[in-house]
């Protein structure tokens, strides 16, 4: 694919191209609108570099099956919206637990149940964090425009990669089905991970080893390399076969949540635009970033001292730019999602008492219009002001 | 510099392509920023067809056209519905083939029988790139050479021919009704 | 030949966890001595399961070894198998795990003859959360679910997988050890999607409540109800009543799947359609 | 000790006494220790088909021929 | 007799979402005309579906109607018939619907015998997400992620039902129409599971893509292709190469599903085992 | 079932008699530990009352099975543990979606995927809440003591119908593995509700009316009543039909959403001990509670003013016990779970900046111990002595 | 107008001009209006065989025997 | 009055019957409150098998047992395991069928063959209920006839005179051993 020369690429298309990019080798599917272009194009490009595309006979089986082709030793990817996500989630928890690297792309339509299946919302928020059973952490990443659909991409098969885990790109509607001109970077701007090899004999290889040091991960022997070892969905020790002592069960549930959460410094970090001096702040991802970047500089254009906050990585949850501008002791903080609210909860937890945290909410599936959140930066400067 | 575009019609009227087409011009052949969108039916199967492009010199952050500048309608439906919203001083190209009233607007209406003139080309099907042509020859938004590179990367292959010949029909077109 | 225990059972995970008498140690062995016997790489195999007491064989087996989510080992398998097309893959499941929850899967994989061979270990129950009905619980028979006796009708595990179109079809009993492994070493040797039902007993949750009351009844019950392929073919369907055919029941060539992909990829490589 | 071909390892440490072995061999090779396990009673009638071993879901019972060891 | 559209349509609802020449409506229009014909009663009558073209059929029937998630239909219909026997509990479904995700509770539904009348609209296709293979997409054929034509090997519906155990297997088509009502009307009078492989045509996914340009090219194929079940069963294996039987293919008498529960519920309030 | 005598029951036991009380008529599961018991008691119970108990493929067909019978007009219950529950989600989502009434019981084990499955846990608190796609509302319920898995269960039912919505009954590992004795409610005491039937005639009736007062709920016709109703997934007007407007669409969703937040006050609310004078809280549930009773008991004799609150509804959650006690300034408030930490977010976030919220979480499916809970009542109560 | 026992209409609202009712037709009776929809051309042949209504994916077309209505 | 019971050995041996039955007795027919709990192996199959009691006169929080007052162990390996948990100055009571060697204990310990006496009775598997008429016998901590009546109701049907023989076989037992 011709790299440098700007093109106008669908959301979705960067998106596997950005998955080729970063090395994707097999692709199991199941269609569902908006995301059924990633799984036609993945069927026509997979095999021309030498990967393979699968259509499941369901989102369970898809899920099964990249985590199986992942063990294989191959980059894999599922693509989905909400029906699919849900039906995913055990899935998920068990690469969560085995360890598996892998990406999950989830492009929002608007929930709950069937819904309305080719209107955007960013309803799965928190489903994406929360979403199968038990304790575990995960990596989300937003996209908010076409260009990052396919840097992010690339990111989280790196993340997966390192981490041993399960990343999810969380994309919407708006942004899974925009074109755009985009610049792809070249093959030689871009970073590719690959996962580390045991280098110990097998009889010596730990799966799982547990270093002490939660940022450090064991390496992935494939199947077929000779290691013979054994993964599970059963809580297991390092060696990976399932324990029963409540110690060596902890450990490992702790250890699978830190190597995560230790290493949220080197996932990808918010943009932020105007914070410098911004009395009011608006902390918004995804597709309706585009409004809230539309509406801070429209803001700063009328005078007033708005701030963008936007979150790359929605999970784990970053703190530091909002404790910077916790500290700024700002007017508000304004949350723009085409949902009820649901990233606003930890915007909520973070600030605490220092300020309102305002949300502007849109269901229904239409975008929230930059006025809109225009409007709510006003308001929040005067009530600010006024008080 | 910023134009927004609005082009609508029935599904199955290529439309969508006709947008990604101008967009792809627009985004791969000149210095301009570019995006496209259309909304979705409810299925992607029948009923009406919206398609959106926004062209400019600046960042593009919000991609939701309100009003469109230039507005292309190729059914009855379609005008009823996009005609009012156009922007003020902007303009509407009618495929009046199928579009018999024109609500009143403060825009310059331009009216050309694109179905037809597809139809006499050999297949109907290219109405779209008839109606590129004439878009792009009225509103000079990219060179028509860019246009029609667009239109030849992207037309299935085997049909070159006969979409070159209506992209460059919609050009002369544009000359006609424009004299 | 004495089963080589060490070569292919990860012996510091034994005793296992298996109840006194279960039959599911009986045909693990004889999955070992067919592995054992058609020379399979056991390097280059990989043995998966979901979740149950049968599901459980891959952890004490010595191959890469991969114990998955309830009934969805096959899917897991058809990834690997898809990702390295040279690996034997080897899926292990119950009667639960392979037709309850994962029948879907089951019948996907016989439709697409993708190169996997799965044995079901099929006691009639679910042994592992102690004795519910299963849909090959047989009518009548009692379970913990099935206080009343199991009034739905039970699967036919061949039938069905011979419905979606499976190509090699097989059943034999842990009673018939010798034909088990034989069958067992068809399958492996079939190059597409290869079945086998094999008949495990668990004597403490379906033996007891159903009047067999050890192992060996289940065992002698096998015995006195299995009739070879062949002369279940003659049999009358008044003779067939209760009784069961094992054997190799299908068995018909047809392109396995990763080779037919593979065939994709050379005409992708040239430029195809598309 | 004994002129059979065949010697019968028993590992203790697995056997949960089924009794499988013992009612699978065709020549009484074997009998109960009391509690479903086997004893060792006629080493020399074994003849070495297997019939314990493929029946002994605890691996716990292994007839080799004396050669193979 | 004119079909009493008032009396069994929504007309507010329509014209419906299906595209010009789609075979959902042809096979719903013999749905509506075999209740009719049949004489259950309407009130008593609800009809399930799952998501696809085909499961948006219900929302124009005039019944009690329930359209739920994909693949679904039948578990979620399962739940009405054992909780209200009186009630005639018809699915309908698409080949995506009942055979891709939902292929799991098809099988355990024809299984068990509940009484339910299952129709698949069968257009080989995923029609409401744009034309993706089913796995009822021939071999070769083209579909938006089979670019370079269908690898896998499609199921038999009939046969899988079958192999399920399925004791009421019927197919036609929507060129048959008059033979596929009275398949539908069988069907609807069989007192257990009753399926039906209904052939429709997706002009726009299917059609298009594979060379058969208008509904009626679509048509005309099955009338090509389709042979009564009599005939089929004398013609030998290359003569039934590419064909298919259509008829009521399998009938046989078994017990309904919530008969049997009737029995069991007047044998516990006596006090039974348990 | 001999009532107001004292027996000795099974957490999960009192849970199905409970049901069976309120007028379950249909349970249809799959088995999984913890909850099986669950399943076992209503195969044997529910046909001597005229119900039918029916074993599922799978969770989702359960569930799937439990919206058709509701909306058949019976009272329908499932049960499930972890993974069941992730698979269960989809189909949750259509039941609020439809606004159907049924009850689903998620015994919790130790997660993720597999984990530990006959130990206990808490850690499917965050997935109850937002475990299906898209934005939506639910009730969760956790019981503390065999008496509460029945009263719960049968709040359960009652509030399912009155609300027209599914109802989680959280229950844990510690509870329903549980006997412990009871005295259960007689027929007279046990408030029973069944859902409201239409009025209006077929042709008047619209199962999803908007009375423009959220927390009065259309009433719900059952199938073959004469009807002939629709009732779908999709996102849908009055009439239960489909709508692609956004403000219609919009407007179904917050109505869902608000039927039950509106209704909070209605829900069971939380059990106070020594909360008046209290200096430090402990904020516990379910199982854990029964710890954090001790604890705080202990902390009483020893002259320590701690006090706890047990929120018996988790979800939606009620925020007034806790501002009640962030009125009283407090030196701290616990939060004893056995998970990495998933209530304490809304209590954090409620909390603001107030005092400090303390986790105590024990993973391994260990029960948390009352000395775990009192050493963080005392040291709470030194730290906040010293500054 | 017609001397067949057989009224033929044709609901245009819902018609999508498939051509389906017309190439079923065995006598002829419909013809195209251009665009693939039915016009009835002769109403007299009709045989009220109803392969036109039952082929009709759109329910725009119902042949009802005079006496019916 | 709180008073801590663990009861533990092998799977199969019924030892979980007999602590509900015991917790039940006090439950159901005394003013006394109970709970019963116990671990569960990793499934429920073989293995070993440990159930804990709590029987208290007030109400009880937390469930879990730290160190019972009262053990009762059938199995060498629960003996191992959890004679050295026991309070100082409780009871340890032994199945010494199978049980060999009893740790150091500030506790007493109460030998009896247990299981020899269940077989001897007719069928070992009632060695679980002479236990439990042991247990009640030496401790007192619920009326006899209390016990027996939970016994009876909660033995499969058909096996009460068994069940009741090998109860009374334990209190006699008990009377025996304290002697
Ligand atoms: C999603 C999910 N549902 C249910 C369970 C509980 N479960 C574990 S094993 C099992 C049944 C096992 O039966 P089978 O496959 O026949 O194996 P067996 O134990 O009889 O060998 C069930 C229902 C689970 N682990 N996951
Ligand atoms: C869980 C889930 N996965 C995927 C989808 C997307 N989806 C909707 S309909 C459909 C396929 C429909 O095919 P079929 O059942 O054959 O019906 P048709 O449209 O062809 O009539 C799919 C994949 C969904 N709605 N839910
Ligand atoms: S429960 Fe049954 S299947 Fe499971 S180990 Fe025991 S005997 Fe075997
Ligand atoms: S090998 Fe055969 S003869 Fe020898 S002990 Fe075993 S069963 Fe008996
Ligand atoms: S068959 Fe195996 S486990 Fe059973 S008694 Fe014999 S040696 Fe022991
Ligand atoms: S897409 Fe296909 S199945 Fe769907 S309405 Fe159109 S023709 Fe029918
Ligand atoms: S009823 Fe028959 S003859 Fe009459 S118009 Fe229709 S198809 Fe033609
Ligand atoms: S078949 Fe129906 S929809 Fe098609 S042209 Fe005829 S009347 Fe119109
Ligand atoms: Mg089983
Ligand atoms: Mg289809």
């Amino acid at each position: 694919m011709k790299e440098g020369k700007p093109r106008l690429l669908l959301g979705n298309e960067a998106c596997v191209e950005g998955a080729i990019a970063a090395g994707l080798k097999f692709f199991a599917g199941y269609p569902i609108t908006p995301s059924t272009e990633i799984a036609e194009l993945c069927a026509s490009y997979l095999p021309r570099v030498g990967g393979k595309f699968m259509q499941m006979e369901d989102e369970i089986a898809s899920m099964a099956a990249i985590c199986g082709a992942s063990l294989a030793g191959r980059k894999s990817m599922t693509a989905t919206s909400g029906p699919g996500f849900s039906l995913k989630q055990e899935n998920i928890g068990f690469a969560v637990e085995a360890e598996i690297p892998c990406v999950v792309v989830d492009v929002q339509r608007v929930g709950p149940s069937t819904g309305m299946p080719t209107s955007a919302a960013q309803g799965d928020v928190m489903q994406a964090r929360w979403g199968t059973h038990g304790d575990h952490e995960i990596v989300a990443l937003a996209p908010s425009s076409v260009l990052e659909a396919y840097t992010l991409t690339v990111a989280a098969f790196n993340i997966a990669e390192e981490l041993r885990t399960p990343v999810i790109l969380l994309m919407d509607e708006m942004v899974g089905h925009l074109r755009e001109k985009v610049v792809l970077p070249s093959k030689s701007e871009l970073l590719v991970k690959d996962r580390a090899k045991p280098d110990l004999p097998p009889g010596q290889y730990k799966p799982y080893a547990d270093y002490g040091d939660p940022a450090k991960v064991a390496p992935l022997a494939a199947f077929g390399d000779g290691y013979k070892y054994h993964v599970t969905g059963l809580t297991h020790g390092e060696d990976g076969f399932p324990t029963n002592n409540p110690e060596l069960g902890a450990r490992q549930i702790k250890r699978i949540n830190d190597k995560i959460t230790s290493r949220k410094k080197d996932l990808p970090q918010a943009e932020e635009l105007f914070t410098d001096d911004a009395e009011v702040f608006v902390f918004s991802y995804g597709g309706t970033a585009r409004s809230a970047k539309k509406a801070v500089r429209d803001a700063r254009a009328k005078g007033l001292k708005a701030g963008l906050i936007r979150p790359v990585t929605i999970w784990p949850f970053i703190e530091e730019p909002l404790l910077k501008a916790k500290a700024k002791k700002p007017k508000a903080v304004i949350v723009p999602e085409m949902n009820l609210g649901q990233i606003i909860l930890p915007v909520k937890r973070v600030m605490g008492d220092a300020c309102p945290v305002v949300g502007v909410n849109k269901l229904g599936g239409r975008y929230i219009e930059p006025d809109e959140i225009l409007d709510a930066i006003k308001e929040a400067i005067q009530s600010g002001s006024a008080s | 510099m910023r134009k927004e575009f609005r082009l609508a019609g029935a599904g199955g009227q290529g439309l969508i392509t006709a947008a990604i087409i101008l967009a792809a011009a627009a985004a791969e052949h000149t210095e301009y920023n570019a995006v496209q969108s259309q909304s979705y039916g409810p299925e992607s199967r029948g009923g009406s067809s919206k398609a959106d492009v926004i062209i400019s010199t600046d960042e593009i952050d919000y991609p939701e056209i309100k009003s469109p500048e230039i507005l292309l309608v190729m059914t009855q439906e379609a005008c009823d519905k996009f005609v009012p919203g156009v922007r003020p001083g902007g303009m509407v190209i009618v495929d009046d083939t199928y579009v018999k009233d024109v609500p009143p607007i403060d825009a310059k209406v331009i009216k050309y029988s694109i179905s037809a003139k597809a139809k006499e080309l050999g297949r109907e099907i290219v109405a779209n790139i008839v109606a590129l042509g004439l878009l792009v020859g009225l509103t000079g938004i990219v060179p028509e050479e860019a246009a029609l590179q667009s239109v030849l990367a992207r037309v299935p292959k085997g049909t070159e021919e006969l979409n070159k010949t209506a992209f460059l029909a919609g050009i002369q077109a544009a000359k006609e009704v424009n004299s | 030949m004495a089963l080589p225990l060490e070569k292919y059972l990860r012996v510091g995970k034994l005793p296992h966890i298996w109840c006194p008498g279960c039959g599911h140690g009986i045909v693990t062995q004889a999955i070992i001595r067919a592995i054992d016997e058609s020379g399979i790489d056991a390097e280059k195999t990989v043995v998966v399961s979901g979740i149950g007491c049968s599901s459980r064989a891959p952890g004490y087996m010595n191959f890469d070894t991969l114990h998955t989510t309830h009934g969805r080992a096959i899917p897991f398998a058809t990834g690997i198998k898809m990702a390295n097309p040279e690996l034997d893959v080897v899926v292990i499941t119950g009667d639960g795990d392979a037709a309850a929850i994962g029948g879907n899967h089951l019948i996907h994989a016989a439709r697409r003859n993708i190169g996997l061979t799965v044995i079901c270990f099929n006691n009639n129950i679910y042994g592992m959360t102690s004795g519910q009905y299963s849909p090959l619980t047989p009518t009548g028979s009692y379970a913990s679910t099935a206080p009343y006796g199991m009034i739905e009708r039970p699967f036919d595990l061949c039938e069905l997988v011979k419905g979606a179109g499976g190509s090699f079809v097989a059943r034999s009993t842990a009673y018939h050890t010798r034909h088990l492994t034989n069958v067992i070493k068809d399958a492996l040797k079939y190059d597409g999607f290869s079945f086998v039902d094999a008949l495990s007993q668990c004597p403490t949750y379906f033996g007891r409540r159903n009047k067999l009351r050890t192992p060996l009844d289940m065992l002698n019950w096998m015995k006195d109800h299995a009739v070879p392929g062949a002369s279940w073919d003659k049999m009358t369907p008044e003779e067939k009543e209760g009784k069961f055919p094992i054997g190799v029941l299908v068995n018909k060539p047809s392109k396995e799947l990763t080779k037919v992909y593979d065939e994709l990829l050379a005409k992708t490589a040239e430029g195809g359609r598309g | 000790m004994s002129d059979s071909p065949f010697e019968i390892a028993v590992n203790r440490k697995w056997c949960k006494k089924c009794g499988l072995c013992i009612a699978f061999c065709p020549k009484d090779v074997l009998e109960s220790d009391g509690e479903g396990g086997p004893v060792v009673k006629a080493p020399s009638q074994c003849i070495g088909c297997l019939l314990c071993e493929m029946h002994c879901p605890d691996f716990a019972i292994i007839v080799r021929r004396r050669a193979e060891q």
